[in-house]
C-alpha cells in the first residue's frame, strides 16, 4: 500500500473532510498561501480558496474566537496553531468559552472545533518545546487525541474533524516525516519506527477511545503516546533481545481513554510504565497512574513507574534538554525497574 | 480629547415615525426593566441561586439595536445579558425559570442569570469573561460570509471590555475582511468601580475605531430610536459587504454592578441625574408628543409588561428542579 | 488571641510587607479605589498611593505583564484576579513568561511575583466557579500555594511575597470570611471549622512545602485543601464518634510539596484519601495519588481513594454545583471504602 | 489609507552630525550583520543547535533606537533579537558562546537565539512569543516610575506583533498612566509570509497609536540617524513625563523568516530593490559625503567587526559544553 509521513496523512484526512464537507474551514497563521509552517496545509488555499482557508493576522485569542463563533453557527473549525505552545494566547477563549459552551447552554450549543498544531521539544528552547496535553485534559468538555502513526494521524482527524466537540489535536514535530520542515530532524531520531505508514487513500475514522496496543506482550505495559510510543516500541525491542515481553498501548485518545484496553493489559502483565513527553507534575502520566490506582490496583504487583519530561521549563542546550525529555534508555531503566520491584 | 457627557432628558423624537416599531421597543424595553425589577425583589425576599447584572436603565440599547435586526442575526452578550434576551425575543418565561435554576430554563438550569442563551433565537451566548465574546461574534459573521446568508453578527459589551486584547484582535480581523459584524460598546460609563477616564486612554471610546480603519459612532443610548437608527446603517454597510462598525452608546446603569452592590464610587447627583434621563420616559414622552400614543395606550402597555413577567415567574415556580445528575448529559455532545 | 478572617489575614500580611519593603506593589481590577471586589485591598490605596496600588482597566494579559515587568527591575509585584478563572486571559504571561524567564536566563532574571484571587463553586456559573491549582501545578518555574485558615493564610502570603518566584496564591471565596462579600455565603457553609483564627499581629512566614497536619490520627489519612481541607476535618469528627481516628493534613503549598509529611502519615495509617476541589482529570488529586504511588505504594493497604470535582464545566443549579463538588458526604464515602477495602 | 512605500536609497544625511555617535552606529550595525552572517554560514557547516531568525537589513533599527537611550535604559527584544543585542552592548563572546549553548553564554545555554538576554547590560529578555514581551516593557516603565529612576523602556516587536492583544492592552496603559515607554515597531513589512496590508486592517502601521491618544511616528528604519532622531524624541518626551510613544520603523528582512526558510512568497525585484537600500551602506555613503569618514577609515572598522565576530566563535568553540544537569540549578530561584 501507498506509504505517507504524518504531515501528509494528517493533510489528506483534512482535505478529503472539506471536500466531503462543506461546513469545513480553516483557519491560522500562515495556513493559506505559504502553506503552514509544517506544511500540513500545503495547496489547502488553492482547491478551497479563501472563505475556507483564512490565513490570519497573529491573533491567537481572536481567531479562536472566530472558530468558536463559527462552530457555533453551522460550520465545522479547524484552527491551527503554529506551535501549540502559542495556544496558551488563546487559553480563555478554549477553556472558559469553547469547552463551557456546550455545558452552559444546557446542551443546546454545540462547538465542532479541532485546534490543531505541532509540540514536542526539538533543540527551540523553552517556549517551542513544551507539550501541552495535560492543560486540555484537565479541561472538561474538551477531547483530547495524540496519533502516533500516519494510519493513525489520518482515521483520528477524520473522526475529531466530525465530532460535535472541540478536539485538541495534538502533533508531533518529530514525527511529521520528511516531507515537512519537521522531518530533516525525524529522520535524526533513531528511534521512530517505520509503522503505521501504509495509509489507505479512502477516508476512514478511528473511534475517538479506542487504544491500540502497538504490540503485544506478557511481562510488562508500556503506556504511551507520540514520540514517546515510539521509544517505547524500540524499549520493547531491546527487551525481547533479553526474554522480556513488553505489551505497548497507544492510547491514541486521552479523552476519551480507553480504560478498558489498559486495565486487560494490566490484568495480565501486572506492571505498568507510563510515559508521556510533557511535564510529570500534574501532568498525563499523573492521571494514566491515578486511573490504574483507581481501577487496578489489585493487579499491581509493583508501584507503576512514571516517566516523563522533568519539573522544569525546557533548557536550550541539546545535553540538557535530552536529560530533560525521556529517553529510550530511562524508559528501558524503568521496566526493567517495574520488573524487578 | 474625551467628549464631554452631556445628559439628554429631552424626549425621544419621534415626529413621523414608525408607530408599531417605537410601540414595540416600548413594550420589550419596559419587560427587560420589568423583569430585573422584579428580578431584584426575588433576591432580596426568596433564596434565588447565583447572582445577577442589572441593565436597569440601559434598556435602550439593547432593544434600539435588536429592532434593527432580522430575526436570524445573531448576538453575543454578557454577565449583564437579560436585555438583549428580551430584546432577542428569548421567551420570558424560560429566561425567568432559569433564574430559578429549572429544568425549563433556556438553559435547563445549567447556565444560569451570567450565561442566558437561546439559539433558535439567533442569541449565541452570553459570556461573562469580560471581552470574550467579541470575537465569537466575530466568528458568527465571518459564518455568514462563509454561509453566504446575509446575517450579520452584533457583539454587546461594556466600556471596560474595550480594554481587552479580544477586542483588538476581532475588529482588526474583522475590518480587515470586512466581515458583516457590529460592536456595540453599551458605555455605562463604569467597569464595576472604574470611570472609562480612569481605564482608557482614549475616553472617547467609538474613535477607538481608527486603529482599525473601521467607522465609529457615538450616539445617546438612552435615545432607542437613535440607537436603532444608528444600527440601522451598520445593518445595510454589513449586509451590502462593506464591513463592521463600531456603535458607542452613551447610557448609565442606574443600580450597582451586581445584585447588591452599593456602587458607592459614584455621586448621587450624578445617578440622580441619569434617573431623570430614563430611556422608558423619554420614549414615551417622544411617543406622547408625536401623538403616536395616548397616556392611556402607553399605560396598557405597562400592565401587560408587568403581567407578563408576573406569569414568567408563576411559570418559574412550577417548573422542575435540576435533577443532581442533569448535566452528566450536557458534558459533551455526542449523537 | 485576636481574631481574624482569611481575607482579613491576608489583607494583614500584604499591608505589613508593603510598609517593610518599599518594592512591593499591587495591582489589579478595582484594587485601589474600591478595595477589591473581595475586600482584601480595602484601603491599601490610601495607604499607599497610586503609585504603588495600581488600579489596572480590565487587561489580564497585560497588567500581568506589567507585573512581571516590574518584577523584573526592582519590584515586587502582587496582580490580583478579580476571579481566577480570569488567570486564563493572561495564561501565555503566565506560563509562557513569568514561569520561565528564570530558567531562559539561566538564572541571571528573577521574577518575584504574586499571583492571586478567589476561586472556588459557589453557584455563579462555569466561568465563576473553577478551582485553577492544576494548570499551575503542570507549569514548572512557579510555585503554588493554598491556605485553608486565617493563620497559615497570613504567614503563607508574607512567604509568597517575599519569595523570587512567580507564586500563585489560591484563596477561596467560601473561606474569606464574615468581612468579605463571599463571606455571606461562608457563614452558612456548616462544614466551614473556626480553626487557625487566632492570628498574631507582628508578622511572621510560613516556609512554602511545609504541610500542616491539621488533626493527627491513626486509621486513615485524609490529605485536603483550602475549603476540601475543612470538609475533611468534619468527616474526622464524624468518624471519630465511630471510634475511627482521621489524621488530616494540609500541604498549604503543592509546589513544593512535602513529601516528607505525606509519607510519615501513610507509612502510620497505610490507608490514603486525596481531595481537592479542582476537576478530577489530571487535577491535583490524581498528582497526589501518583506522588503517593512513586513514594509510599509498599505502605498502602487499599488504592489511594481520590475525591475531586466530576469531569465537567460547573453547572449553575445548585443541586448540581454540589452533585459536582465534593461534599461532606463524599469525603466520608471515601474515607469508608478505604478502611473496608 | 495605507502610506505607500518608498524604497529609499539615499546615503544618511550626516552633514553636521556628531561623528563619534555614527561611527559607533556603524560599527554597531557591522557587529550584528557580522554575527548573523557567520551564524548563517555555521548553521549550514557545522553541528549548530537549534535555529535563528535574521535581522539582516534591519540593523539600523536595533542600532539607532538603542543609540538615543542610557546604559541603564531597558528594552526587550523577539525572536529576532540578535542586533538588539548587539546594540545593548551584551558581549559579543557570551552571545556566540549562547549560540553555541555554551555554559559562558549570555544565559548559560539555557536560553539560546530566541532568548538572548542579559540584565546586566539592560536586555530585559527575548520573548519569542510574538507581542508577549510588550507589556513587560511596559511593566519596566512603569517600575521605573515608581523606583523614580529615570530610566525608559523600549519594547521592540515586529509588524505582525501589532496585532496581538498585549499591544493594545499594554498601550493604553502606558499612555493612560503616561509611563515612559517607547514602542518600536519594526515594520519589515511581513510576519512569516504574511504583508502588513494582509494581516492589518491599518496598514499604516504608526496611525494605529490614535486608539491610545498616543503619538506614532513613521520613520525610515534604514536611515539610522533617523531612527535615531525619532528615538531621541520619544525619550524626551517619556524622561519629561509626558507619557509613551509609538515609532514604526520601515525596513525589510533581507532574508528568509528563519534560518533557511526561502521567503518564496515575495517578489524576487522586491527583495533586490531592498538590497540596495542596505543601511549600513546608506549610513557610509552619508559619513563620505558628509566628510565624517573615509572609505579607508570604514573599511578598517568593518575589519575590526569582522575579527571581532571571529573572536567571538573563536571564544565560543572554547567554552565548555553545558552539562545535562546544569538546568537543575536554575528551574526556581531560591536564596
Ligand atoms: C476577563 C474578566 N475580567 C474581569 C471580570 C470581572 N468583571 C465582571 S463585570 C466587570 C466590569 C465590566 O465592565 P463593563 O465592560 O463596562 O460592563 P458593565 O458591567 O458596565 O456592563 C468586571 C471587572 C470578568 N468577568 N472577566
Ligand atoms: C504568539 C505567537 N504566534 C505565532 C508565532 C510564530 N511566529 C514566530 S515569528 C512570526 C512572525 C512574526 O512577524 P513579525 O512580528 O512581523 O516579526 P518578524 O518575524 O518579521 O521580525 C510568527 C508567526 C509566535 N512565535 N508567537
Ligand atoms: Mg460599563
Ligand atoms: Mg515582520
Amino acid at each position: 500500500m501507498r506509504q505517507l509521513g504524518l504531515a501528509a496523512a494528517i493533510r489528506e484526512g483534512i482535505i478529503q473532510e472539506m471536500r466531503a464537507d462543506q461546513s469545513v474551514i480553516l483557519m491560522g497563521e500562515d495556513v493559506g498561501k505559504f502553506g503552514g509552517a509544517f506544511h500540513v496545509t500545503h495547496d489547502m488555499l488553492d482547491e478551497f480558496g479563501a472563505e475556507r482557508v483564512w490565513d490570519t493576522p497573529i491573533s491567537e485569542a481572536g481567531f479562536t474566537g472566530l472558530g468558536i463563533g463559527a462552530a457555533l453557527t453551522g460550520m465545522r473549525a479547524i484552527v491551527e496553531y503554529q506551535y501549540l505552545d502559542f495556544i496558551f494566547c488563546a487559553m480563555d477563549q478554549v477553556v472558559n468559552q469553547a469547552a463551557k459552551i456546550h455545558l452552559m447552554s444546557g446542551g443546546r450549543a454545540k462547538v465542532p472545533l479541532v485546534l490543531r498544531g505541532p509540540q514536542g521539544a526539538t533543540g527551540r528552547g523553552a517556549q517551542h518545546s513544551q507539550s501541552i496535553e495535560a492543560y486540555f485534559m484537565h479541561t472538561p468538555g474538551m477531547k483530547v487525541v495524540l496519533p502516533s502513526t500516519p494510519y493513525d494521524a489520518k482515521g483520528l482527524i477524520i473522526s475529531a474533524i466530525r465530532d460535535d466537540n472541540p478536539v485538541l489535536f495534538v502533533e508531533h514535530k518529530l514525527l511529521y516525516g520528511a516531507a515537512s520542515p519537521g522531518g530533516g530532524k525525524a529522520l535524526s531520531d533513531t528511534a521512530i519506527q517505520a509503522i503505521g505508514m501504509d495509509v489507505p487513500e479512502e477516508p476512514y475514522a478511528i473511534p475517538l477511545g479506542s487504544a491500540d496496543i502497538k504490540r503485544a506482550g506478557d511481562d510488562v505495559t508500556i503506556i504511551a503516546t507520540l514520540l514517546m510510543l515510539h521509544r517505547a516500541l524500540a524499549v520493547a525491542d531491546q527487551l525481547s533481545n533479553e526474554g522480556i515481553s513488553v505489551e505497548v498501548i497507544d492510547p491514541r485518545s486521552l479523552v476519551p481513554l480507553d480504560v478498558e484496553t489498559i486495565a486487560a493489559s494490566i490484568a495480565k502483565t501486572n506492571r505498568v510504565v507510563v510515559v508521556s513527553e510533557d511535564t510529570s507534575r500534574a501532568g498525563v502520566a499523573a492521571e494514566l497512574v491515578a486511573t490504574i490506582n483507581d481501577h487496578c490496583f489489585y493487579d499491581l504487583e509493583a508501584p507503576v513507574q512514571r516517566v516523563a519530561a522533568g519539573d522544569t521549563p525546557i533548557p536550550f542546550a541539546p545535553a540538557a534538554e535530552r536529560h530533560v525529555i525521556p529517553q529510550v534508555e530511562d524508559i528501558r531503566a524503568a521496566a526493567q525497574r517495574v520488573l524487578s520491584d | 480629547m474625551t467628549t464631554e457627557i452631556e445628559i439628554r432628558r429631552q424626549p425621544v423624537d419621534c415626529a413621523g415615525q414608525d408607530a408599531e416599531l417605537l410601540l414595540r421597543m416600548f413594550r420589550k424595553m419596559l419587560e427587560a426593566r420589568e423583569f430585573e425589577e422584579q428580578l431584584y425583589y426575588l433576591f432580596l425576599t426568596t433564596a434565588m441561586p447565583g447572582t445577577m447584572h442589572q441593565a436597569v436603565g440601559q434598556e435602550a440599547v439593547a432593544v434600539g439595536v435588536v429592532s434593527a435586526l432580522n430575526p436570524d442575526d445573531t448576538i453575543t452578550s454578557t454577565h449583564r445579558g437579560h436585555a438583549h434576551c428580551v430584546a432577542k425575543d428569548v421567551p420570558l418565561d424560560e429566561m425567568m425559570a432559569e433564574m430559578f435554576a429549572k429544568r425549563e430554563g433556556s438553559c435547563r438550569g445549567m447556565g444560569g442569570s451570567m450565561h442566558l442563551t437561546d439559539f433558535s433565537k439567533g442569541m449565541l451566548g452570553a459570556f461573562a469573561i469580560v471581552g470574550s465574546g467579541i470575537p465569537i461574534a466575530t466568528g458568527a459573521a465571518l459564518s455568514a460570509r462563509v454561509r453566504n446568508s446575509g446575517q450579520v453578527a452584533v457583539s454587546f459589551f461594556g466600556d471596560g471590555a474595550v480594554n481587552e486584547g479580544t477586542f483588538h484582535e476581532a475588529l482588526n480581523m474583522a475590518a480587515l475582511w470586512n466581515l458583516p459584524a457590529i460592536y456595540i460598546i453599551e458605555n455605562n460609563q463604569y467597569a464595576l468601580s472604574m470611570t472609562v477616564a480612569e481605564s482608557s486612554a482614549l475616553p472617547d471610546l467609538a474613535a477607538r475605531a481608527c486603529a482599525y480603519n473601521m467607522p465609529g459612532v457615538r450616539v445617546d443610548g438612552n435615545d432607542a430610536l437613535a440607537v436603532y437608527e444608528a444600527t440601522r446603517a451598520a445593518v445595510e454597510r454589513a449586509r451590502a459587504g462593506e464591513g463592521p462598525t463600531l456603535i458607542e452608546a452613551l447610557t448609565y446603569r442606574i443600580r450597582g454592578h451586581a445584585r447588591f452592590e452599593a456602587a458607592g464610587y459614584r455621586p448621587a447627583e450624578e445617578v440622580d441625574a441619569w434617573k431623570n434621563a430614563d430611556p422608558i420616559e423619554r420614549l414615551a414622552a417622544g411617543m406622547i408628543a408625536a401623538g403616536i400614543a395616548s397616556e392611556d395606550q402607553l399605560n396598557q402597555i405597562r400592565g401587560e409588561a408587568e403581567r407578563a413577567i408576573e406569569e414568567a415567574i408563576a411559570y418559574a415556580e412550577t417548573c422542575s428542579e435540576v435533577a443532581a445528575e442533569d448535566y452528566l448529559a450536557y458534558i459533551t455532545a455526542e449523537e
